[in-house]
């Protein structure tokens, strides 16, 4: 990067992702080859089809073999990533990491949409609607830690702030539609008083509304992350509002910083970088933030569109 | 018509003739072809060379299905019934697969069974497959095949584990149906019931057409020569000439669900029989003795010391066998290598220190005892599967050899053996006995019993109904004594 | 099977051994719920829980045919997320839904007749080829949708109701779900054809000398099994109005598990439609009063496993003791 | 078994014919591999590959041996979670990390011994026993953390040594994984106690006449099998510095899938530990291969099932021919 900020040819950057199916990487993607165009560079998407640490490790140093310039990398779980990361580091890939963390490893930044602050929202918007003496409910997917955070911390939230709210369910359905029905059915045939759901992901969020339809009862269902078919029903009113993190953001600055990442010679910061020898591209934490759905802006959330408009 | 299975030529130049209306006997040594042959016709296995007419029309026969369209119906050597199943359903099974009808008969069809099963003996069509013995299964094999509406049946050994009694049974079914211009392939290893039966015999050796004749132009020893190949000496080995000598195993008041207070004593140099008919419970008595099956009650004694058996893998320990009227069943280990089936009652003899396997003695030990029981097979590698009848029957003899026991009880020994290596077999049998080995039989078949035991106890409704010794041993005194209710006639006897 | 069995009590001249056993378990549930929660006996309650495995159970129907002919197929959660996709996709490029169905339906057909040629043809294990077609069927999905779940909201009103609708109080998934089990419990009882799936899998052998042609019986389980796979999509579809490239992940253990714990042997020849749409009934049972209950999340696995052995346990006794006193 | 045929080329006499054609596919992947990236043959790469399938091979092992018997184990993904659960909460509750390890071993014997109970002295199938336990160890698991993943990261290098040490350049999970596979392989091709394991798989039934006390062999498989994913749950903690109580979801299906490629049958009497590696190798090189040639998230899963089946199609016409041959 002799000119600035710039990609000699043939630098890549490499993004690192667990099930790599899955439409949430979509836009993030989408952020991130932008931002790697917009300098010059060639953006890869690597990863494992699976749910499985064994293979995105393994993925991730099949990735280190082709020696990119950086990785921006999702990690399945914190701690088995420190030591593959700290590899990375050592032989000069520049590694960030977002929507998940690694912390305890040398990664240069972690960039992500704060989920503390999307359950801080959720919950002002559940007690804005249902008052704060109401009956809620939460689904949840254990072992997940973004889902995780959300949902512990809107109990939290409510706890602390709302202690008239109560929790009257909580049930295990794990991103699976079938089960999400099965769940919401029996929570408000349990609770006829039930007034909201916090969900922390869409799959989910689509039994919890075929429940609410088939019971002919009122829930205001509010959860994060969205499918077409949430979008939809949030447009018909059955879903009062979803959750988004800025996924085009957090790939685009996700790039920037595992650009910056690599170049430790573009800037000259005022600390002791230059005899403690470590990377001055340090940014402990990024929030790309995250968007509120309603019926009103739906339309611009239809991700098909939004691919079709990109080309 | 000719056959391989990979090097093995299991028929050279086979060729066999039916006429309608005939009876006609296949023999031959084990391993010889006749079940493949068989096969063929059935269309289970497909030949390599050679033609199949009927009527003298060649004809194509792919598959079971379309022979029994041909009218080819075939009662196998190794039973295949489903063991969920009804009898009754089994019966039915082939009728069903070519039904037109939508819906499966309900009581008609139990009564159907009956009435076929009837002649034959008497089993509860209802009962699933599974639960009957042996030769209950054998019978309704023969009532399946008797159901079909065929020109020709196949019956590949339908007596090796039926008694006299039921054997002159089918034997009367089988002159009616040849009277109906159904011509019957009958193979069986018992020269007595070809003879007797048969019009015509084919005798096949080495895959070979050996010679085809009318019944009444040949003895049973030409037939047996063309068989071997060779002069054959006299069928059974001589019994015992003294008193036998002290006793090596005694059995006092042994009880069960299906049998009660048996007791008898086995001793040096002997060969005790135990005769009876089918069902009548002398399978449950060895299997109860050495603790395979259910909950024996009563005392045993061996070489004067009285055991506890706690289980089989005791009785074994002790120098006690049984061998298993199922051989497919629980015989034999179909998928292992011979060798491997030939050391499973005692690795440790196959083994060098730390239990490990010596490949090498394991062999040897297979190809020793297989030798001397005349075991026709290429490697003892193989897999029992890929053997005939009477040689599974023969690995089967074999695993208990191998552990030199004390005491060998052994169910049905000789079922679906040749002439000839039974003739080794009961030399064998009488060999060890000398040698000081108990030995008990427990057969079917009269004239192994007759020519084989020295003493013989007939078993009838689960209980010992008497003892036979020297000339008393004859078909008369047996069949009174295995007769249901024979209890009461036993004194006029002795 | 049962149907030749001498004189028996009435609920097992109702039921078959078997069932009498998983009847009794139910409605022991039946019994501790209504007790536990004033919501449980209640028409909405039972209304949703029968909702909740209604679809399913057709693939239960599948699976325990398929089992009792002596194969198993892993491939129905991917399978039946196949179906709503391709019925999705074409319906998105403006298919008639029903036609777009009825297509769905035979690609799922057709995966089983795939299968179905290598198990049979080229003597493969259903194992492991079902575990090919379910990675294979998945990766299809992924291909048609990107991975991304298809929206399918706009669906005709009438083509939903077969999802979402009701026939009076009934509705209409339920009224479908009684249909296909009452005409597959009826043929496998009693027709010749079906008769042969109990011979073929009890001992295929001993069915190939009998004349069944074993494997094209075999192969016709087969592809009945992934055609019902596609009718349980095709009925997902209509009543979540969206497909999901990732549905029905982990769906095979617990359709299998229905079949056996309602009798079905894992070596074929044994099972009933009837058994296992009762094992289907206790299962899904235990995951909704576990639900109803409010049950702590990490209980719950420990709880539904527990459940679901001493369900297994006390069936195999209640079983044996029945064949016991049947055979005196 | 393969031990005891006679004249064969040198190939089949160094592995059997199974074992021979999954070595010549993977051969052939191997070429095609280096062909299509030059980063493929390199050191790192290699080790990368070797260490996504060293520990989870050491649970093939006991699956194997399981399934000769004629058992199966869906518990062995929540078994090894688990055992990495209860070492993780051990050693952060103060106890000495290799006595924590020891005992996350033994717990896991433990649950197998209650598998072999349930299997062997109740009677019920190994099917629906494992998976209650799968579904039960899992909820253990969900219990033991809150369903959070327990950080690990102060485990004592000397104990991290077994999950992330080498030995010169060959890392020690890898040298572990070598002394499991060999030391098994050894055990069951040459051994009494293992032989019995051939017979009891191959016929029950056949065995019992044989005196062999064929329940005492299954429970103790059935242990063995438990055990070796509570060895295996260890080095992965050991490796990751973590505990997962989510790990291991699917790992069931992977590791059958490998037991079963390498020639084991599910009705048990067949397979090999080698054959079962070359087919755990032979899944992981494929999943290694598509992730180092980036081939598209959408066609990766099309693809692996597609090789999958077609080495399975290849290596058992390859048997059958080899098989025809050898008995020559
Ligand atoms: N599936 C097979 N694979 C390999 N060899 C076989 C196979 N089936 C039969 N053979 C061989 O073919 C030969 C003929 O066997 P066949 O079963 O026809 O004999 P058989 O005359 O019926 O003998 P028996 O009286 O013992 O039943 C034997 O040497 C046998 O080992
Ligand atoms: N598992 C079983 N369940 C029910 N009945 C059985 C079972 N096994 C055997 N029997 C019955 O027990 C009786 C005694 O059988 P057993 O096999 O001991 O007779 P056997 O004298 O050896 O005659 P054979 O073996 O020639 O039939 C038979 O009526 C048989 O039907
Ligand atoms: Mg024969
Ligand atoms: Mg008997």
């Amino acid at each position: 990067a002799q000119d600035g900020l710039r990609c000699e040819p043939g630098e890549t950057y490499v993004m690192n992702v667990m099930v790599m199916g899955h439409p949430y990487w979509v836009p993030v993607f989408e952020g991130f080859k932008q931002a790697a165009a917009a300098l010059g560079c060639e953006a890869v998407f690597s990863g494992t089809p699976d749910y499985d640490i064994t293979k995105q490790i393994a993925s991730f140093e099949q990735d280190l073999v082709k020696n990119p310039k950086g990785i921006l990398l999702h990690p399945m779980q914190a701690d088995p990533f420190i030591d593959p990361i700290n590899r990375a580091i050592d032989s000069g890939i520049s590694v960030t990491t977002f929507a998940a963390d690694s912390p305890k490893s040398k990664r240069t930044a972690y960039i992500t949409s704060d989920n503390l602050a999307e359950a801080a929202f959720a919950a002002e918007e559940i007690v804005k609607t249902v008052g704060d003496s109401a009956e809620y409910a939460v689904l949840e997917n254990p072992g997940q830690s973004n889902h995780d955070l959300r949902v512990t911390a809107l109990i939290a939230y409510m706890e602390k702030n709302y202690p008239n709210m109560k929790l009257v369910g909580r049930q295990a359905t794990n991103q699976d539609t079938n089960a999400a029905f099965t769940a919401v059915s029996a929570m408000l045939q349990a609770n006829p008083n039930l007034a909201a759901i916090w969900i922390p992901e869409a799959g989910s969020a689509e039994g919890a509304v075929a429940a609410m339809k088939a019971a002919g009862k009122k829930l205001m269902i509010i959860h994060a992350d969205i499918t077409p078919t949430t979008l939809e029903e949030i447009k018909a009113g059955n879903i009062h509002m979803a959750l988004n993190p800025n996924q085009g953001i957090q790939g685009f600055v996700g790039f920037m910083n595992t650009f910056l990442g690599a170049q430790p010679g573009l800037i000259d910061p005022f600390n002791d970088y230059k005899v403690s020898g470590f990377n001055p591209m340090q940014i402990p934490f990024v929030d790309n933030g995250f968007a509120v759905i309603t019926k009103d802006n739906a339309e611009s959330f239809v991700l098909e569109a939004y691919m079709d408009g990109r080309g | 018509m000719t056959k391989s299975f990979g090097a093995i030529r299991a028929l050279r130049s086979a060729q066999f003739e039916l006429r309608a209306g005939e009876i006609h006997a296949l023999a031959g040594e084990n391993g010889a072809g006749k079940s493949t042959l068989m096969n063929i016709i059935d269309g289970i296995l497909q030949p390599d060379g050679g033609e199949i007419r009927i009527d003298g029309q060649p004809v194509r026969i792919d598959s079971p299905a379309a022979a029994q369209a041909l009218g080819i119906g075939f009662v196998h050597q190794e039973i295949a019934l489903c063991a969920d199943i009804s009898v009754a359903e089994n019966i039915f099974m082939s009728r069903t697969a070519t039904s037109r009808r939508l819906l499966m008969g309900g009581g008609d069809l139990i009564d159907r069974a009956a009435k076929v099963l009837a002649p034959l003996a008497d089993i509860d069509p209802r009962l699933p497959a599974g639960q009957l013995s042996i030769s209950q299964q054998q019978l309704v094999e023969i009532a399946k095949a008797l159901t079909l509406d065929c020109r020709i049946l196949i019956l590949d050994e339908p007596t090796a584990a039926l008694t006299e009694h039921e054997a002159q049974k089918l034997f009367g079914i089988m002159r009616g149906l040849a009277a109906r211009g159904i011509g019957i392939i009958y193979i069986s290893h018992r020269m007595a019931e070809i003879l007797g039966t048969c019009d015509r015999v084919t005798v096949m050796r080495d895959g070979q057409h050996i010679r085809t004749d009318r019944v009444t132009d040949v003895t049973p020893s030409d037939v047996v020569n063309a068989m071997v190949g060779r002069q054959r000496d006299a069928l059974f080995p001589p019994k015992l000439a003294e008193p036998p000598g002290d006793e090596i195993l005694r059995v006092e008041g042994l009880s069960d669900l299906r049998f009660r207070n048996v007791s008898f004593s086995l001793k040096r140099g002997e060969i005790l029989g135990l005769g009876g008919l089918i069902g009548a419970g002398r399978s449950e008595i060895a299997r109860g003795l050495t603790r395979l099956e259910g909950k024996a009650t009563g005392r045993v004694w061996l070489h004067g010391v009285e055991v506890q058996l706690r289980d089989y893998a005791d009785c074994i320990q002790r120098g006690i066998v049984y061998l298993s009227e199922d051989r497919k069943g629980d015989g034999v280990f179909l998928d292992l290598p011979i060798a491997a089936n030939i050391a499973a009652l005692d690795l440790r003899r196959v083994a060098g220190r730390f239990g490990v396997i010596n490949a090498a003695r394991e062999t040897a030990q297979a190809r020793r005892i297989g030798q001397s029981l005349q075991l026709k097979a290429a490697s003892p590698a193989h897999r029992v599967a890929s053997l005939s009848g009477g040689n599974q029957q023969k690995v089967a003899l074999a695993k208990l050899l191998a552990v030199e026991p004390k005491v060998i009880l052994l169910d049905e020994p000789t079922r679906g053996v040749d002439v000839g290596a039974k003739a080794e077999i009961h030399g064998i049998l009488r060999g060890l006995a000398e040698a000081g080995v108990g030995i008990l039989v427990i057969s079917s078949e009269l004239p192994e019993l007759i020519g084989l035991c020295d003493r013989v106890l007939v078993v009838s409704e689960g209980r010992i109904t008497g003892e036979l010794t020297g000339p008393a041993i004859t078909e008369r005194n047996i069949m009174t004594l295995a007769a249901p209710g024979a209890l009461a006639a036993s004194e006029t006897i002795q | 099977m049962t149907a030749t069995t001498p004189e028996r009590s009435f609920l097992s001249r109702l039921f078959g051994a078997r069932e009498t056993g998983l009847v009794l378990i139910i409605l022991v549930l039946f019994l501790i719920m209504s007790g536990a929660s004033e919501h449980f006996m209640t028409w909405p309650n039972m209304r949703a829980m029968a909702m909740a495995f209604s679809v399913e159970a057709i693939v239960v129907v599948g699976m325990t045919i398929l089992l009792i002919s002596g194969g198993i197929d892993l491939s129905v959660g991917s399978v039946t997320a196949l179906s709503m996709v391709v019925a999705g996709l074409l319906f998105l490029n403006g298919v008639n839904p029903w036609i777009a169905a009825l297509v769905a339906i035979g690609v799922c057909a057709g995966i089983g007749a795939v299968i179905g040629f290598f198990v049979t043809v080229v003597g493969l294990h259903h194992f492991i080829v079902t575990l090919a077609a379910m990675v294979i069927a998945r990766g299809l999905c992924l291909l048609g949708t990107g991975g991304r779940p298809l929206g399918l909201y706009n669906l005709p009103e009438g083509f939903k109701w077969i999802g979402i609708g009701s026939i009076g109080v009934i509705p209409v998934a339920i009224v479908i779900f009684v249909i296909v089990v009452a005409v597959f419990d009826f043929l496998l009882r009693r027709t010749t054809a079906f008769r042969l799936v109990y011979y073929t899998g009890s001992n295929e052998k001993a069915a190939a000398y009998s004349g069944i042609r074993t494997k094209r019986v075999i192969f016709l389980t087969t592809v009945l099994c992934s055609t019902l796979c596609g009718v349980a999509g095709v009925i997902y579809m209509a009543r979540f109005g969206s497909a999901q490239p990732t549905f029905g992940v982990g769906m095979e253990l617990n359709v299998i598990a229905a079949a056996v714990i309602g009798g079905a042997s894992l070596s074929g020849g044994k099972g009933s439609i009837l058994g296992a749409i009762l094992g289907a009934v206790l299962l899904s049972l235990v995951s909704s009063s576990l639900a109803l209950l409010n049950v702590s999340v990490y209980w719950q696995d420990i709880i539904r496993g527990s459940i679901l052995l001493a369900a297994v346990t006390f069936d195999h006794y209640l079983v044996k003791r029945q064949a016991a006193g049947g055979r005196a």
